[in-house]
Parts: C-alpha cells; structure tokens; sequence
C-alpha cells in the first residue's frame, strides 16, 4: 500500500548540506512554516533556497535564514515590512542574492519540472537582469533565454493532501506550491487535513499524486501575522 | 495651476478602461483605480498571486491571509472569480491576456521606457512581478505625480535608473494630465482643470506636443 | 455586463479564410464537434489546423477536411480506423502534414499561450523529427529548439462554462482545451451546461474566464462513435 | 524450445515493477502488463491523454467516451486517480516523473535506441506521445516478440528504422527472456523455460553476453 504520510522529522531526514529547496509561498500565504522548523531542527546548513520572498518576523523562512543555514536566496522580491532578517545578513554580505523576476521565477520552476532546461522570455530584456543572458530576437522583440530550476527539496503546504500525495489548495494559498512540487526530487507537502483516498474530486486535483513524495499533517498551522502582533506587543512592553 | 486629486488621477485612469477588460492593478495609488469603476459595470481584477475576480477589501473580521493581493493586504473574490497557480497567473501577464495593467513609476521616459523596481539605492533590490507586467500586459499605463516629492520631473527623455522595461509604455497619468509617450516627445492628451501647457513643459523633462 | 455566450454561428463570423485554428480533442473526447460544424457552415477555407488527430468518419474534423477547406494539419497522430478522409487527401498530396511529437505539440500551445516564443526539449532529439531544427546540449543530453504555436481561433469543448467564459471539463475530455484556450485570440468554447455566474467553484475552474471570448451552448453533442456504428451498418446494408 | 506466452511475458514485464510506481503502458501488448499487477499491490497508471489512476475496461454498459485512453477505448479511474489536461499530463512524461514506461517496438539496438513509430513505409505517418515518452520516462522497457512474422531479429546492433529515441531503453522483455542493452552487445538476464542461449543468439542481431 502506497502511505506517504509520515511525520515531518522522518519526511526530511535525508536533506543534505547544501541542498537546493524550493519554498512555497506568498508572504504568508502557502508558506510551509512547520515543515521549515522541522528542517531547522534536522540541521541542514548551506542551503540555496529558491522563493518569492525572504520570510518576515523570526518564524519560518526568517528563523531558517536567522540560523544562519542559509548560503544563497534565488527570490523575486526579499524585501518586506517586517523583513529585517534577511536585511540584516545582505547588508553584511553574509547572504548571496539571486534576484529574479517573479514570473520568470515561476517560469523557470515550471520549466524544471516540465523537462524544458531553457526557455526564451521577454521579461526583463533591456535590464540590468539580463545581463549575462543570451539574447535573441523574436517577433520582432528582444528576449532573453532563462534556465530551469529543478531541486533536491520543495517544501509546500496545501490544504488536504491523500495517503497517494494528491493536493489540493486554499485560495491565494496556491500560487508556487503547484510548480513547485513538479520540481523537486523530494516534494513534502504540508497539509492542514488529511482525507480518505478517492475523497478528492479526480477533477478538481491540483496537483497529482505523482509529484508528491511525502505528506505531513499539520492541522493548526501557525499564523505568521499573530506573530508579528506578539513581536510587536513584545516591543512596545 | 490646480491639477487633480489622487482620486482624480485614478478616475481618469479608470474612465479610459472598456467594460470586460482583465487589469492589473500595481501595489499603491495604481490599486485606487479599484474605487473609481462603477458599480455594475464588469472589469475584472487580476492579482499576480493567482486570483481573477479580485473584489474589494473585506470587513476586519472577515480578513482571511491565504486571500491577499499582490501588495500581501486582504482582499475578496467576487462571483466568477478563479484561484490558480503562480506559473499560471505569468504565462497571463507575459501571454498578452491582461488587457490592462496600471503601474506606478520612478520615472517614465517619452520612449515608453518605466523604471519602477530599483531606485538605484535599494538596500536589498527586490523586483517581484514588475518586470513580467512590463514586458506582458496588452496596454500598460502609468499612474503616478508627475514630478518626484523634491520637485524634479519623473517624466523625461531618457530614464536615469535602471530599467523595468523598455517602450512599454502606453499612457501616463498624473496630477497634471495625461500624457502618451510618443519616442522622442510626450502627446499631451489632456490637462487637469487649471493647469496649462506651460505648466506642464516647466514640469517634465522632455518634449511636449499638442495643446490637449 | 459581460456575456460571452452565443450562438455558433455568431462566435465564428469573423474568422478569415487562411486562419490557424487549434481544434481541441484526443480523438473523440472533447472534440468541439458542432463548433466545427458551424465553422464549414461560416464557410472559411485555406486553413491551418492543429489538432492532435485528423477525425473519423464524416463529421466534425473529418468533414472539415473532407470539404477540402483544410490547407496544413500540424497533429501528432492523424492515422485513426476511420480516419480514411485524411488519408485519402494526404496520398494525393492535397494536404500538408507536420508531424508533431504529442507532448511537443502540448508544450508549444502552453508556451504560445504563456508568451514563450521558443523553449529546448528532449523530445524528438537524434530522431527525423529534428531535422532543420537548432540543437544543443544540456545536462549532457541534446535537445533540440522547439517554436511557440499561437493561432487565431481555437475551438474546443468543455463541460460547463458561465457568461464570463470559466471553464470546467469532463474526465479525460479535458485533454487539449485548457493549453488551446491560452494560444488563440479568438477562443470559443462549446458546453454542455452553462452555469450561472458564481455556480462554478473557483478552487475547480480549469480554465478562468480570461482565456475564452465566446461561450456556445451544445447541451446535447453528436456522438463520434455512433456515428461510426451508422456508417458501418450503412455500408453493411 | 517453447518460450513465453504473451501473458508470461506480460507478468515478468509487471514482476520488475516495484510498488508505488507511476507507469505508463504503451498501446496493444505493453497494456497486457496492467493485468498482471498483483491485487492489492498498489501501481498507478499514468495515461498521456490525462489520466493517472487508470483502472481496467469497464463493462460494455458502463462504457464512456469521455474517459478513455491512450489508445482511444474505454477505461475506468480508481479512488485516488485525477485529471489534468495535455501539456501537464507531458510535464509528467519529459519532467521524468514517470516511473516506468514500457514500449512495444519495431526494433532495438544494443545502443539503447528504439524505433517504434514509423516502418519506414507508412502511407500516413504518426507519432504520437511515443518520442515523448522515450525521452522523458524514468525507466523505459520494451515488451516484444523476439522476431518479426516473417521471423527477423528485432534486436540488433543498430536500428535500420527511424528512431524514436536514441540510448533509451533500459530492459527487453520478449517471448525468450530479458535483455538489457548494453552498448555493443545485450545482456542476458534471463531466459523463458526451454530457451538456450544458442536460440537466443540465433535470433538476436546483436552480440549477446551472460547466460542468465
């Protein structure tokens, strides 16, 4: 019987030193939280994540970059209100930055997953972030050629998972969690319920069973914007 | 010389959009135009976060983190709405499917050239989805003052920082008026009440043709 | 107000004579077969069509082509059982063929309709189906450059659909209609139930509104397969 | 010498299949292997067309053509199955998320080549999913008769036919026994009762090693 639930300590025992994981999430939306502390507590370090943003407060994402087990971030926008972490250790020069546009970024996920090593982009052509990059014209239009992204883990969450790994989402909770798990070797969705296997409607899958390794139960995840009112609160006291 | 509100600007913008377009609206005074469509008449909101459909902010208590736009603040979802993924919602935007898209700017040139990710001083650069609207939205237009808070043009012959996209840019409207970029000169299209011509040449850093 | 729902005959009034037009279906399963109906009765001709197969019998595909109104198919597998209108032209060369890879037809759709002119794949690579094209190396394996397909209209079929064009499918019907949706200006899309606006959950819609102008409701499609039983049992008698 | 039957071949074909696996069978003798699964020894089935969770033909009465398969006939899906459309299903395929895929096959060479779309004289040509899956699934296996009707080696050193794919293959199941491409010659993995490695090489265009 296929079971790929398990618990999210035995889902990332093998993260190596050095690793290449894919994070999902919005801000706060999507964002794995608890599968990124269980990772913090596995201990892996050097890691390069690839994200959209670089976490806010000194939970997930930040407290993942504030252990300092972080070497570089491929992100399309790492600055936030409640940002200070990441902007700390870049304005030492002691986090490496890869910034990339954020459908190129989604792009270039989809890309790795898709089996397309490289793709041709309007977006960015004429920048500063294309410098480096293959040029070519196109319809008369300058593009740039961008290269996939593929990973050794993405962490995402979703809303309801299956002992077979098939997902399903929560409104703007989606956005890089679908592309993300086509692109990893090892895909652990974190999901706030676990149904019964054919529960989900075949139809409205998101994201199927074949790209999920591992499954983990987390049925109250923790709010990333009460955090920042505690921290916050805890200021003010 | 008087000019228009920032509820001005964003009426004018959100006048010059057809019933069933798909629009963009960028983070800050471009997502005002929201409050300018009236009501009944169907335009429907893209978020880069995967949302079509994007309605109005929620009550407090009705906020919910997992539907928020792109500048991260809740928001809702009006019937007919669709939720999808971030891939998805680019191959949108870069696909020529958002009719409309409404940026705000640093600068603007007369080339049709925006800079709006990189104030050339950023501590850490972040660009997000700036430069994917840019390069994919079928009409993009400019909301913005039309000179910076110490007084010098953001409307000009050439960009002086770095780029998000290069002649792009379709329509420009600010405090003053609304201007086309026109390659080497702005087509004034208009001018807020109580403003001149002269007004605006004194006030952009680049050629001005027709009296609007 | 918008409402994108009409009749057949409405939605293809415009299209030229010399258009590409994406047809939707793998073999029967969400072929848009009234849709194809009303476009030999619009009368177009000197067409590009790209569809995966070239039709059955004498409806639908088969029928357009049959009419002579097709110029160039671009399709992965145009050999079918009763596939002998496509046949019969292509032997007396009065039809052009470009043969496709499945998956490579798929992917140069999706990449039309996401804005990517040209993308690098394995598929196809070493093989006759690579000849002219640019190739090279990634990860050690070739690839070889593939070109982005957009068209002026796509016809395809989907279950339900709403006055602003969402789309859900039926089963493996879905096949090529979302990708083929994304890649036409003139996207027009036949259903078997409208819904009202609302009515479709917007966690479920395959295809958001963005990608359809024209809405044409077919409660009651013709069957492929019983129209090959008729064939047959008018050729036994 | 005896060798397989057509369903003996299909059983050791689904013998190497571990559980857990993603797998997509080709169109006529690699569909045989579906039957072969152990029941209860959990396979999923990966259709190009859109489907994964394939269950077996359903009774003619519960026949629906909207859920078929590769092959256009009419399948049925198993709880935990789903559907998703063309360009995602080939993701699945090129993205090398597919276990296993195995192939029938006009030829294969010890090279790992495989040709299996074109004979080299078809009226109409076609292609199918067939270049896909040889470039993109993560174990590729062909399941085939030794020979030809008219009694030629389909395994040889070199294809005579058009590739579908070039170093590909990683496992032969036919009437005789399993062979693994190996470069310049095949390995002999195992041999079906009664077969000797003489009756192998006889019908084998290519060097043979091992003896299983």
């Amino acid at each position: 019987m296929i079971d790929k639930i398990c618990a999210a300590a035995d889902a990332l025992r093998d993260v190596a030193d050095g690793a290449t994981i894919l994070i999902g999430g919005f801000g706060e939306a999507g964002s794995p939280t608890e599968l990124i502390h269980a990772l913090i507590d596995q201990g892996a370090s050097g890691l390069t994540l690839v994200t959209n943003n670089a976490g806010n407060g000194e939970i997930g994402l930040a407290r993942l970059i504030q252990r300092g087990r972080v070497r570089k971030l491929i992100c399309s926008y790492p600055r936030s209100a409640h940002g200070y972490v990441f902007d700390g250790l870049y304005r030492q020069g002691r986090i490496e930055l890869e910034l990339v546009p954020q459908g190129t970024l989604a792009e270039r996920i989809r890309a790795g997953g898709a089996g397309i090593p490289a793709f041709f982009t309007p977006t960015a052509a004429g920048t500063d972030l294309a410098q480096g990059k293959e040029s070519r014209m196109f319809n008369g239009r300058p593009h740039i050629l961008e290269q996939a992204i593929r990973a050794d883990v993405a962490l995402i969450k979703a809303e309801a998972g299956d002992r077979w790994g098939n997902l399903i989402y929560r409104k703007a909770a989606r956005n890089f969690g679908p592309a993300m798990a086509t692109a990893a070797d090892l895909t652990v969705a974190q999901v706030c319920r676990v149904e019964p296997l054919g529960a989900i409607d075949p139809e409205a899958i998101v994201t199927p069973s074949i790209f999920v390794q591992k499954v983990v139960h987390i049925p109250d995840p923790i709010s990333e914007r009460a955090h920042i009112k505690e921290l916050a609160a805890g200021q003010r006291t | 010389m008087s000019g228009w509100t920032l509820d001005e600007m964003a009426a004018r913008a959100a006048a010059d959009i057809p019933e069933g377009s798909f629009v963009n609206l960028g983070i800050g005074q471009p997502e005002r135009v929201a409050n300018h469509i009236p009501p009944g008449f169907e335009i429907i909101l893209h978020s880069e976060n995967g949302i079509l459909g994007m309605g109005p902010s929620p009550d407090p208590e009705q906020e919910d983190m997992d539907l928020i736009n792109a500048g991260k603040k809740p928001v809702t979802l009006i019937p007919g709405g669709a939720f999808f993924h971030h891939a998805d919602s680019f191959a949108m935007i870069r696909g020529g499917h958002v009719d409309v898209c409404i940026l705000g700017a640093f600068e603007v040139a007369c080339t049709g050239d925006i800079a709006n990710w990189s104030s050339g001083k950023d501590g850490v650069p972040a660009v997000g989805g700036a430069m994917d609207l840019a390069a994919g939205a079928k009409s993009l237009r400019v909301i913005t003052s039309h000179v910076t808070r110490s007084g010098s043009p953001k409307l000009l012959s050439q960009l002086t920082l770095p780029a998000t996209g290069r002649g792009v840019i379709d329509r420009i409207y600010t405090d003053l008026g609304v201007l086309d970029p026109k390659g080497d000169h702005f087509r004034l299209v208009e001018m807020a009440p109580g403003v001149t011509v002269d007004d605006i040449r004194r006030q952009t850093g680049a050629p001005i043709e027709g009296s609007a």
